[in-house]
C-alpha cells in the first residue's frame, strides 16, 4: 500500500521534472531568450546588461540547475509586459478559472454521467440514439462558435444573459455551458460504454438471481463498478477542460488563466507563459494523483493488498 | 428581467465581487459609472512607453496636456487652448511657459514647474539613456528645458521652433509627477500611473481591465462620472451584445461592415471620426536579405501601380474614409494641401506589368510582415492587394504575426506600419520628415527599411529649417517628390476610429481617438 | 447484426461526399478560392434576396466565392487532419509497440513520457510552441501529428501486451518467427481495429483543435485556408452575413458527427477486442 | 409426484434470426423433486445453461421470450410479473454459476453480498443477518468465517468464492438450487470438496438440485437422475444407473464411450533416444519494473525431465503448480533463470537470436484454448504453412505440406483458404496440431490441449495426437489436470506441485501404488472413479461427431 503511494508520488515528481525540463528546452531553443525579453530594438549594451542580470552567460547546466530550483520554489520571474511578479499575476486569475472550471465541470458531470447511464440501460432505443446524437453535437461544435452563437441569442436577441465579463452568477452561465457542453458529451459517451461493459458482467446476473431489483442492480451494483474507469476519464478530462477554457475565456472575456495564456503567448511574455505551463501541469498532475487516490478508494483490488 | 441582476449579485460570493474594484465612496454615489468595452489595453500606461491607439483613448482622462487642441471650437482642432500651461511665448530659440497654479496630482502633491521640466527633460525623453527612449522622436531639436520659477519654465531649441506649443498637445505634453515617477521607476509608473487628469487610476490589469475613479480635486472641478471601467472584451459579438443589452455604455472598434447593423439597434449611437493617421506599408529598400528584389525602384513603382486602393477603401470602408492619392498631400494640412497635385503612380495594371518586365524580378516570394488585428481592415486589404499583385506577376506572402517584435524579425520585404500626421497640427513635418528622416526608427532601427538618400537628407534639412510658409511649402513639395522618386512605402487610407454608445449620453469623439469623459466632450442627458 | 442503421449509412455517405468533394471539389465552382470580386462582397446565398447567381453559397467580406472557400477549407482541414492522424497514430503506436516489446525500464521511461504529455493540455503545448517557434506549415503539421500520440501509445501498448500474450502470438514465436514477422504480420493486423477506432476519435479532435487554433489566430495562415479559419474569420459577421461561418461550421459539424458515428459503430463491433486491452 | 419441486414443460427458447438453429432449447420437459439431484449433461451448445437461465428469468436480451411452462409451487414462472418472480428467485429458487470469481461483485465485501439476499427478502436486523451469514459460511466450511465476511472477492480462492456463492444460494433455504457447471473452473481436489458439500447440503436441506455439467465423472459422483441434452433437445432422461450403465440413445452411448476413464497403462516398448533433456530448470517470478523488488514466487523449482523419441510424458498437477511455466521454459517462451535444456542432443537453453529461431523448429507447442491459439486474421492454410516457410521452405512447398497435414489431421484441403472463426473448437485444435507438426518437430508440447474440448472431440484429438506420434515419432510433453486422460495416453507421468515434481512413474505403477500423499489426494478426487462404463465397446472417437461439421 505504502509502496503504491511512494511510486505514485515519485512518478508525479518525475513528471513535473519532465515538464520543467521541457519548458527550459523550449525557451532555450526557440531563440535567444534575451532578445525575446528585451526586444529586437535593444542596444548591444542593454542586451549584455540583461544577460548578466539573468546570468545567462553561465554554462547551460548551471542555468538549468538554477532554473529547476527557481521553478520548484515558484520563482517564475517577472512579467516583461507589466513588470509584476508572474506568480501574482497568475494567482489573481486562478480563482476565476476555478469558478468557471468547477461550475462547468460539475455541470458536465451532472448532465453527462446520468445521460450516459440512461443511454446504456436503454441501449439501442430512440432515447439512446437521441442522447448520443446530442453528445456528439456537444463536441462536434467548436466551442468558440457555440459561445458566439449563445451571445447572439441570449445577450443580443433575447437579452436574458450578460454577454461577457464577470460580476454575477448570470455572467457565469454562458461560459460555463459552452465549456461544459464538450465535456458532458465526452462523459456521456464514455459512461455509456463503461456501463454497457459492466452490465454484461456475471455478477450483475448473479445479483438478479439473488432477486435484486432492476434499478438496485443498476445503482448499487453496476454504477459503482462503472465509476472506476469513469473516474479516470473524468480526471483526464480536466486537461481538456483547461484546454477549452483557453478559448471560452477569450470569447466571454472571462479573466481566467486561459485568457492570460492567450495574451501572454501573443505578447511573447515568456515568464508568464512558463509560469502558466508549469501551474497547469501541476494542476493536471495533482488531479491525476487525486484520481489515483479515488481509484484506490473505489477499487478494493488496489486498496487491499494481500 | 430586472430582478435577475439583483438576484445574481446577491448570489455571487463577495470574494469575486471584491476583485473587480473597490467599494464605492459615499460622496460620489450620486454620479453614474460607465462601463466601456474595449478590444485591448496596452501593457504600459506611461505617457511615451505606452503610446498606442488603445492607450491614447484613455490617456486624457487621467493625464493632462500642457496645451490642448480645442475640437469643440474648431472642427480640425487647430485652436490651441491653455490647459496645464496657461500662457506661452516665443523669444527666438526660447519658449517661456507659465503653469496653472493649484493643480494637484492624484497623490495629492501639487504640480509645479519641476514636474513639467522633468516631463520634458533629457533624462526622461532625449538624453543619452532616457527612461522613455521613444521620446527622442518628439523632442528633436531640444537643447534645454529649465524651471525659472515655481510655475514657469523655458524650453530652448537649437533653432527657432514655432511649433513647440503644438508639439506639447501630443504625448510629450502629458505632465507626470517627478517625485513619484523617480520613486517607482518608469516600468512601475506605467502600471500605476499618476497624472493630473479628472480621473485617477485605481485598478490596472493590462490583460483585463483598467478602472478610473473620479478625482474630485481636479482643477477644473469634479468630473461627471463616478467610475469608468475599461474592460477588454476581445470578441466583437460580445461587445455588441453588451452595448445593446446596456451592460456597456460604450464599445469601441466596430468592424466597418458591422456599423450599419449596430446602428439599427435602438438607443445605439455610432460615432466615427477620421484620425490624423494613415496605415501604410514600408518597402524594404535595402539589400537585406541580399537578394531583395525590392531594391529595384521599378518593382516598387509597379507594385504601387497595381493597387486599386480606391476600390479597396470603398469596399472595406463603405466610403467612410479615403485613400490619399499623393502621399503627404493630406487634407488636414490646410494650406499645404493641394487637390490638383499630380499623381505619379496611379492605378494602372498595364503600366505595372510593363514596369515588372523592366526588372530582373522572377516571381520570388516577397514576405510582408503584418501585425495581427492591429489596424482595422489591414489584413483584409492585404489579402486583396496580394491578389492584385499576383495579377502583375508579383508574388507576395502576407505573414500575419502576433506582435511587432515578430514583425521586426528579418527577413521581410515589406512590413506594416502606420503614420500619424498630427504631431505638428496642420504641417506635414511628422509624416514626411520625422518618420522618414535620419533620426526616424525607419532609418535607424535594426529593422530599418531604408537609408534616406543624400538628396532626401539635404532637402529635408532645408524643409526642417524653413519657417516661412511659402518657402516651407516649396521645400515640402521637393522633399515629397524625392520620397516618391524612391517610394520606400505606401500610404493606404486615413484611419477611421469608431465607437458606439448607449442613449442618454452626449459625446464628442476626438479625431485622434481620444475618448474624453469630461468637460464639453461628455454629458449625460 | 446484418442490418445497418440508417444513421450509419448517413454518416458514411457524408464522409464519402466530404472526401470526394475534397478531391474533385474544384469542378463545383468556376471561382478560385482566393479570387476576389470587390463588387460582390457579402453576397447572400442563392436562396436569399440580393444574391448573385454565380455564388450559390454567397461571398465573404472581400467577395470570394463561399463554395470555393469551403471546398479549399475542407481540402486543407482534411489534409491536416489526415496527416496529423497518420503521424500521431504511427508515432504513438510505434512507441506503444516498443514499450510493450521491451518492457522493463524502456517501458517505464516511455510511459512516463506518455504521462508527461497527458499532463499538459495539448492546446497549451501547441500555443506555446507555435508562438515561440513561429508559425510554419511544417511545425503545424508536426504539432497536429503529435496530437494524441500518447493515446495511441497507451492503447497500442495495452493491446499489444495482451496480443503478444495470446497463445497465437506465442505459437508464432515458437515457430521461430522473428520480431518483425510477429509484430507486423500478426500483432499489427490484430490490434489495428482498436487503433482504427482511436483514429476515428482523434481525427475529429484534430479538426476541432485546428479550428480552435484558427480562432486564436495560430492556425492555418492566409492565403491558405481551412474550415476553422473561415469559421473564425466570419464570426464577426454572424449577425449580418451568417453564411460566412455557418457553411464551414456545418461542414465541420457533419464531418465530426459522421466520424464519431462510424467510430461508435466500429467500437461496438470490435468491442471484444477493446475489452481485451489492459491498462 | 407430490414431491415435485420444479417442472419444466415444453420449454422453447428461441434464438435470434440468423443463428444456426431456430431454438436454443426446444420442447424440453423435465422436473426435479425434493432432495433430488438432477444432472443435466450435454456438450457445449446443447442448451443446458440457457435452460437454467430461462428458469431464472435471466435470459440475455437478444434472445426471444421463452414459451412453454416452468411450474414452481403452482405458478408458471414464465408468466409471472417481474416483482413476484424476483421474490421467488433468490428466496425459493437459487442459482450458482460456473465462474464463482466473476459472479461476485469485485468492489463489495463478500459478507455484504451474502447479506444482500437477506436484506432483500427478509426484514431481519443487521446484526441478525450478520450472524446468519457467518453461520452459513461455517456451514459451507469456509475457514475463518469472520475474516471472510470482511474480505473482498479477489482475496479469496476460486473454491472459496464458490462456497460463498453456495452460501448465498442457500441463505433462505431455497426449495430448488440450480447449479450451472459450478465446479468446472475449479481444481479436481476443490471440485471433489464442493461436490461433497453439495451432497451434504442436499441431505440436510432436502433441496431439489438441478446440476448442469458436461463431465460424466461428476454425474457419476452425485446424480440421482440424469438428463442428456443435445442441440437444445432432451435426448434421454433416467436414473443414474439407467443412463450411465444402460443408455438407450445412440448419442448417449457415443458420449459415454468418449469419456476418459482412469485406466492406467504401461510404458510403451521401443522408445528411442532422448529428444528433451531438461535439467535443474528454475524460474522465479518477481514483480518487475523500475522500482523492482517485492515478493517472488518460485514457479519452477529445480526440475529435471527427460523425454525420449516416441514417448509421451504426462505432467499433471493443479492450477498454479508450475506445469505451464515449465513447458514454456522448455520451449523458451519464458526465459528460465537457470538450467540446461538439450533438444535432440543440441543445446537449446544457451541459444540466442537467429540460432534460437532456427532451433525452435525442433520443439512446438499446442495450447489449451483453440479459440485464441490461431491468428484470427490469417487463413488456416497460411497459418500452417508459415512455419515451414520461416524455416526455409519455399512458399509453394510450404503450402503443399500444409495441405497434406490438413488432410492428415482430418480436415478438408479446401479449408486452407478459410479463417479460423469458420471452424469449430475441435477443428481448430486439429489445425493447431497441424501447424505445430508442419515444421517436423522432435518434441511437441500439448499444454492442456484437450481440456477445453467436449469429450467426444477430446477423444478424437487425443487419437489424432497418438496417430501422428506413431507416424512421426516425436516426443510429447502432455500437460493436463485430468488424471483420467493422462492415465490413458502417457508412457510416464510426473506429478507437479508448487513448482516441484513430487512423484513420477509410469501410469500403472503411479496410480496403482502412489507413494506421495498428494498423488493419493489427486487420485481420490478424480470424479466418477468408481464408475467404469461398459456401454460400448467401440474405440473412443472412431465415429465423427456431429459437432465436427462447421
Amino acid at each position: 500500500m505504502t509502496r503504491f503511494w511512494v511510486l505514485k508520488i515519485l512518478r508525479t515528481v518525475l513528471t513535473l521534472w519532465f515538464v520543467v525540463t521541457f519548458v527550459f528546452v523550449v525557451l532555450r531553443t526557440s531563440g535567444d531568450p534575451v532578445v525575446a525579453l528585451v526586444g529586437a530594438d535593444a542596444t548591444p549594451e542593454e542586451v549584455e546588461q540583461f544577460r548578466q542580470l539573468w546570468r545567462l552567460d553561465d554554462p547551460l547546466w548551471i542555468q538549468y540547475f538554477r532554473y529547476v530550483v527557481q521553478m520548484a520554489t515558484g520563482q517564475f520571474g517577472i512579467s516583461y509586459r507589466d513588470g509584476r511578479e508572474v506568480i501574482d499575476i497568475i494567482a489573481e486569475r486562478i480563482p476565476w478559472t476555478l469558478i468557471l472550471g468547477l461550475f462547468s465541470y460539475i455541470g458536465a458531470i451532472l448532465i453527462g454521467v446520468p445521460a450516459g447511464i440512461i443511454a446504456a440501460i436503454k441501449r439501442g432505443s430512440a432515447f439512446d440514439n437521441l442522447i448520443m446524437a446530442t453528445a456528439v453535437f456537444g463536441f462536434a461544435l467548436p466551442n468558440f462558435f457555440l459561445g458566439i452563437l449563445m451571445i447572439l441569442l441570449f445577450s443580443l436577441s433575447l437579452q436574458w444573459l450578460p454577454s461577457s465579463g464577470t460580476g454575477t452568477v448570470w455572467h457565469l452561465i454562458m461560459p460555463a455551458i459552452t465549456l461544459a457542453t464538450f465535456t458532458a458529451g465526452t462523459l456521456a459517451r464514455f459512461t455509456r460504454s463503461a456501463m454497457l461493459e459492466v452490465l454484461d458482467k456475471l455478477y450483475i446476473r448473479a445479483a438478479a438471481a439473488k432477486g435484486v431489483g432492476y434499478w438496485k442492480r443498476i445503482i448499487f451494483h453496476a454504477l459503482p463498478n462503472a465509476s472506476i474507469p469513469l473516474v479516470t476519464i473524468i480526471g483526464l478530462n480536466l486537461g481538456e477542460l483547461i484546454g477549452g477554457a483557453i478559448v471560452v475565456e477569450t470569447v466571454f472575456a472571462w479573466p481566467g488563466v486561459g485568457r492570460l495564456l492567450v495574451t501572454a503567448v501573443s505578447s511573447r511574455d515568456l515568464a508568464v507563459v512558463q509560469g502558466l505551463v508549469l501551474i497547469m501541469a501541476v494542476t493536471m498532475v495533482l488531479a491525476n494523483l487525486v484520481v489515483d487516490l479515488l481509484y484506490g478508494l473505489l477499487d478494493p483490488r488496489i486498496r487491499v493488498q494481500n | 428581467m430586472f430582478t435577475r441582476r439583483e438576484v445574481g449579485s446577491l448570489i455571487l460570493g463577495a470574494g469575486a465581487l471584491s476583485m473587480v474594484g473597490s467599494l464605492p465612496k459615499a460622496n460620489a454615489a450620486d454620479r453614474p459609472s460607465l462601463n466601456i468595452a474595449v478590444d485591448n489595453l496596452w501593457a504600459n500606461m506611461a505617457t511615451i512607453n505606452g503610446i498606442s491607439t488603445t492607450s491614447r483613448r484613455i490617456f486624457p482622462n487621467f493625464y493632462d496636456n500642457l496645451v490642448d487642441r480645442d475640437y469643440i471650437k474648431d472642427e480640425n482642432g487647430l485652436i490651441f487652448a491653455p490647459k496645464l500651461a496657461t500662457k506661452w511665448e516665443q523669444n527666438g530659440t526660447v519658449w517661456k511657459f507659465t503653469l496653472r497654479e493649484g493643480v494637484k496630482f492624484h497623490d495629492g502633491t501639487e504640480m509645479t514647474a519641476e514636474d513639467a521640466v522633468f516631463t520634458l527633460s533629457p533624462e526622461r525623453l532625449w538624453g543619452a539613456k532616457p527612461f522613455e527612449p521613444r521620446g527622442k522622436t518628439f523632442t528633436a531639436g531640444f537643447k534645454r528645458v529649465e524651471a525659472t520659477g515655481k510655475y514657469t519654465f523655458e524650453i530652448e531649441t537649437e533653432r527657432p521652433d514655432p511649433n513647440i506649443p503644438s508639439k506639447l498637445t501630443g504625448y510629450i505634453g502629458f505632465v507626470v509627477p517627478k517625485k513619484y515617477y523617480m520613486e517607482v521607476g518608469v516600468d512601475a509608473f506605467g502600471q500605476k500611473p499618476i497624472g493630473t487628469g479628472p480621473y485617477k487610476v485605481t485598478t490596472f490589469r493590462s490583460g483585463e481591465i483598467m478602472v478610473l475613479e473620479a478625482f474630485d480635486d481636479y482643477w477644473d472641478g469634479p468630473p461627471p462620472v463616478k467610475q469608468i471601467s475599461w474592460k477588454i472584451v476581445p470578441e466583437f459579438a460580445a461587445r455588441m451584445a453588451g452595448l445593446v443589452s446596456k451592460e456597456f455604455d460604450f464599445i469601441v472598434n466596430i468592424p466597418t461592415d458591422q456599423e450599419a447593423a449596430l446602428e439599427k439597434y435602438q438607443g445605439v449611437t455610432l460615432k466615427r471620426v477620421l484620425a490624423d493617421n494613415y496605415p501604410a506599408f514600408a518597402f524594404n529598400t535595402r539589400p537585406d536579405p541580399e537578394d531583395n528584389p525590392l531594391v529595384d525602384p521599378n518593382l516598387r513603382y509597379a507594385m504601387v501601380q497595381a493597387i486599386d486602393m480606391n476600390a479597396i477603401v470603398q469596399a472595406l470602408f463603405n466610403g467612410t474614409t479615403e485613400h490619399p492619392a499623393v502621399p503627404f498631400n493630406f487634407k488636414e494640412y490646410g494650406k499645404f494641401y493641394d487637390p490638383n497635385l499630380p499623381v505619379k503612380l496611379p492605378y494602372d495594371v498595364a503600366a505595372a506589368k510593363a514596369l515588372v518586365a523592366k526588372t530582373k524580378y522572377k516571381g520570388e516570394k516577397l514576405i510582408w510582415h503584418i501585425t495581427r488585428q492591429y489596424y482595422p481592415n489591414y489584413e483584409a486589404a492585404a489579402e486583396i492587394m496580394v491578389e492584385q499583385w499576383r495579377e502583375i506577376g508579383v508574388n507576395v506572402e502576407a505573414q500575419i504575426l502576433d506582435n511587432f517584435e515578430l514583425v521586426y524579425r528579418r527577413p521581410y520585404h515589406m512590413m506594416n506600419m502606420s503614420m500619424s500626421s498630427d504631431f505638428i497640427p496642420g504641417d506635414p513635418y511628422q509624416p514626411l520628415w520625422l518618420d522618414w528622416g535620419p533620426t526616424a526608427s525607419r532609418s535607424t532601427a535594426t529593422w530599418k527599411t531604408w537609408d534616406p538618400s543624400p538628396k532626401f537628407l539635404e532637402l529635408g534639412k532645408k524643409f526642417d529649417e524653413a519657417t516661412d510658409f511659402e518657402e516651407r511649402k516649396k521645400a515640402y513639395l521637393a522633399l515629397s517628390e524625392e520620397w516618391q522618386r524612391i517610394t520606400p512605402g505606401y500610404y493606404m487610407w486615413k484611419s477611421v476610429y469608431n465607437c458606439a454608445h448607449r442613449a442618454g449620453i452626449q459625446f464628442k469623439f476626438k479625431p485622434n481617438g481620444e475618448m474624453r469623459i469630461y468637460g464639453d466632450y461628455f454629458k449625460f442627458v | 447484426m446484418k442490418r445497418v442503421s440508417p444513421i450509419l449509412v448517413f454518416a458514411i455517405v457524408i464522409l464519402a461526399i466530404a472526401v470526394v468533394v475534397a478531391i474533385i471539389g474544384n469542378v463545383f465552382t468556376s471561382h478560385g478560392m482566393s479570387q476576389q470580386n470587390l463588387l460582390a462582397r457579402l453576397k447572400p446565398p442563392a436562396f436569399m434576396t440580393g444574391s448573385n447567381p454565380s455564388f450559390p453559397l454567397g461571398t465573404d467580406r472581400i467577395g470570394r466565392d463561399m463554395v470555393a472557400r469551403v471546398i479549399a477549407g475542407l481540402q486543407m482541414s482534411l489534409s491536416v487532419a489526415i496527416a496529423g492522424t497518420i503521424i500521431g497514430a504511427v508515432f504513438g503506436s510505434a512507441i506503444g509497440f516498443i514499450a510493450a516489446h521491451f518492457r522493463g525500464w524502456v517501458e517505464e521511461v516511455l510511459m512516463m513520457l506518455v504521462d508527461f504529455q497527458a499532463s499538459l493540455p495539448f492546446i497549451l503545448i501547441t500555443l506555446t510552441l507555435l508562438a515561440f517557434f513561429g508559425n510554419s506549415m511544417t511545425l503545424f503539421i508536426i504539432l497536429m501529428g503529435l496530437f494524441g500520440w500518447e493515446k495511441y501509445a497507451r492503447l497500442s501498448r495495452g493491446v499489444v501486451l495482451s496480443a503478444i500474450n495470446q497463445p497465437y502470438a506465442k505459437a508464432i514465436v515458437a515457430l521461430g518467427a522473428g520480431n518483425g514477422r510477429l509484430y507486423l504480420k500478426h500483432v499489427l493486423p490484430n490490434v489495428a481495429s482498436a487503433l482504427i477506432v482511436q483514429v476515428t476519435l482523434t481525427f475529429p479532435q484534430i479538426i476541432l483543435l485546428e479550428t480552435s487554433l484558427s480562432f486564436l489566430g495560430l492556425g492555418i495562415q492566409a492565403p491558405q485556408t481551412s474550415l476553422g479559419q473561415i469559421l473564425g474569420d466570419g464570426r464577426d459577421y454572424l449577425s449580418t452575413a451568417w453564411w460566412i461561418s455557418v457553411w464551414p461550421g456545418l461542414v465541420i459539424f457533419l464531418v465530426t458527427l459522421s466520424m464519431s458515428i462510424v467510430g461508435d459503430w466500429l467500437r461496438d463491433r470490435l468491442d471484444p477486442m477493446l475489452r481485451a486491452r489492459t491498462t | 409426484m407430490s414431491n415435485e419441486r420444479l417442472s419444466i414443460e415444453h420449454l422453447n427458447v428461441p434464438l435470434p434470426p440468423g443463428a444456426d438453429r431456430t431454438f436454443a432449447v426446444e420442447d424440453l420437459s423435465l422436473s426435479v423433486s425434493k432432495g433430488e439431484i438432477l444432472c443435466i449433461v450435454g456438450e457445449s451448445g446443447s442448451g443446458k445453461s440457457l435452460t437454467a437461465l430461462a428458469t431464472m428469468g435471466l435470459l440475455p436480451r437478444n434472445l426471444g421470450r421463452p414459451t412453454g411452462k416452468v411450474m414452481f409451487e403452482g405458478k408458471d414462472l414464465l408468466t409471472l410479473d417481474e416483482a413476484t418472480r424476483r421474490d421467488i428467485t433468490g428466496r425459493r429458487i437459487a442459482m450458482i454459476f460456473q465462474e464463482p470469481t466473476a459472479a461476485l461483485n469485485p468492489i463489495f465485501r463478500v459478507g455484504e453480498q451474502v447479506s444482500e439476499t437477506f436484506r432483500i427478502h427478509t426484514s431481519l436486523s443487521q446484526a441478525e443477518i450478520r450472524k446468519k451469514v457467518i453461520d452459513l459460511f461455517r456451514e459451507v466450511q469456509l475457514p475463518n468465517p469472520e475474516q471472510i465476511y470482511h474480505s473482498y472477492p479477489h482475496q479469496l480462492s476460486g473454491g472459496q468464492c464458490q462456497r460463498v456463492m453456495i452460501a448465498t444460494a442457500l441463505a433462505l433455504d431455497p426449495s430448488v438450487l440450480i447449479a450451472d457447471e459450478p465446479t468446472t473452473a475449479l481444481d479436481v481436489t476443490t471440485q471433489a470438496q464442493i461436490l461433497k458439500l453439495m451432497l451434504e447440503l442436499r441431505a440436510r436441506h432436502d433441496t431439489g438440485i438441478i446440476f448442469i455439467t458436461h463431465d460424466f465423472g461428476v454425474v457419476a459422483e452425485i446424480a440421482d437422475r440424469v438428463a442428456v441434452m443435445q442441440t437444445g433437445r432432451l435426448v434421454e432422461i433416467g436414473t443414474r444407473d439407467e443412463i450411465l450403465n444402460h443408455p438407450k440413445a445412440d448419442y448417449t452411448r457415443r458420449l459415454l464411450a468418449a469419456v476418459p476413464t482412469l485406466t492406467p497403462r504401461k510404458e510403451r516398448e521401443g522408445l528411442g533416444s532422448p529428444v528433451l533433456i531438461a535439467r535443474n530448470i528454475v524460474k522465479t517470478f518477481a514483480r518487475s519494473g523500475l522500482f523492482g523488488g517485492g515478493r517472488t514466487v518460485k514457479a519452477v523449482d529445480d526440475v529435471d525431465i527427460t523425454i525420449r523419441r516416441g514417448e509421451t510424458l504426462g505432467l499433471v498437477g493443479e492450477s498454479g503448480s508450475g506445469k505451464s511455466t515449465l513447458a514454456q521454459c522448455v520451449i523458451r517462451l519464458v526465459q528460465p533463470e537457470s538450467g540446461d535444456i538439450l533438444i535432440s542432443g543440441g543445446d537449446f537453453a544457451g541459444l540466442n537470436g537467429k540460432a534460437l529461431r532456427e532451433a525452435r523448429r525442433k520443439v512446438q507447442i499446442v495450447f489449451q484454448d483453440p479459440y485464441t491459439a490461431l491468428d484470427p486474421r490469417q487463413k488456416v492454410g497460411d497459418s500452417i504453412a508459415e512455419g515451414p516457410f520461416i524455416h526455409g521452405l519455399d512458399r509453394k512447398a510450404a503450402m503443399a505440406r500444409a495441405l497434406d497435414l490438413l488432410e492428415a489431421c482430418g480436415l478438408d484441403r479446401a479449408s486452407a483458404t478459410r479463417f479460423p472463426h469458420e471452424f469449430s473448437g475441435g477443428q481448430r485444435q486439429r489445425i493447431c496440431i497441424a501447424r505445430a507438426l508442419a515444421v517436423e518437430p522432435e518434441l511437441l508440447i500439448a499444454d492442456e490441449s484437450v481440456s477445453a474440448l467436449d469429450v467426444s472431440v477430446q477423444a478424437q484429438v487425443l487419437k489424432l495426437l497418438a496417430d501422428m506420434q506413431e507416424r512421426l515419432g516425436f516426443g510429447i510433453l502432455f500437460i493436463t489436470h485430468d488424471l483420467r486422460v493422462a492415465s490413458q495416453i502417457c508412457d510416464n507421468i510426473a506429478v507437479m506441485r508448487n513448482g516441484r515434481i513430487v512423484e513420477r512413474g509410469d501410469p500403472a505403477s503411479l496410480f496403482g501404488a502412489p507413494k506421495e500423499t498428494y498423488t493419493k489426494e489427486l487420485l481420490a478426487a478424480v470424479p466418477g472413479k468408481g464408475w467404469q462404463h461398459h456401454a460400448d465397446k467401440n474405440e473412443a472417437g472412431t465415429e465423427r461427431s456431429r459437432e465436427e461439421t462447421p
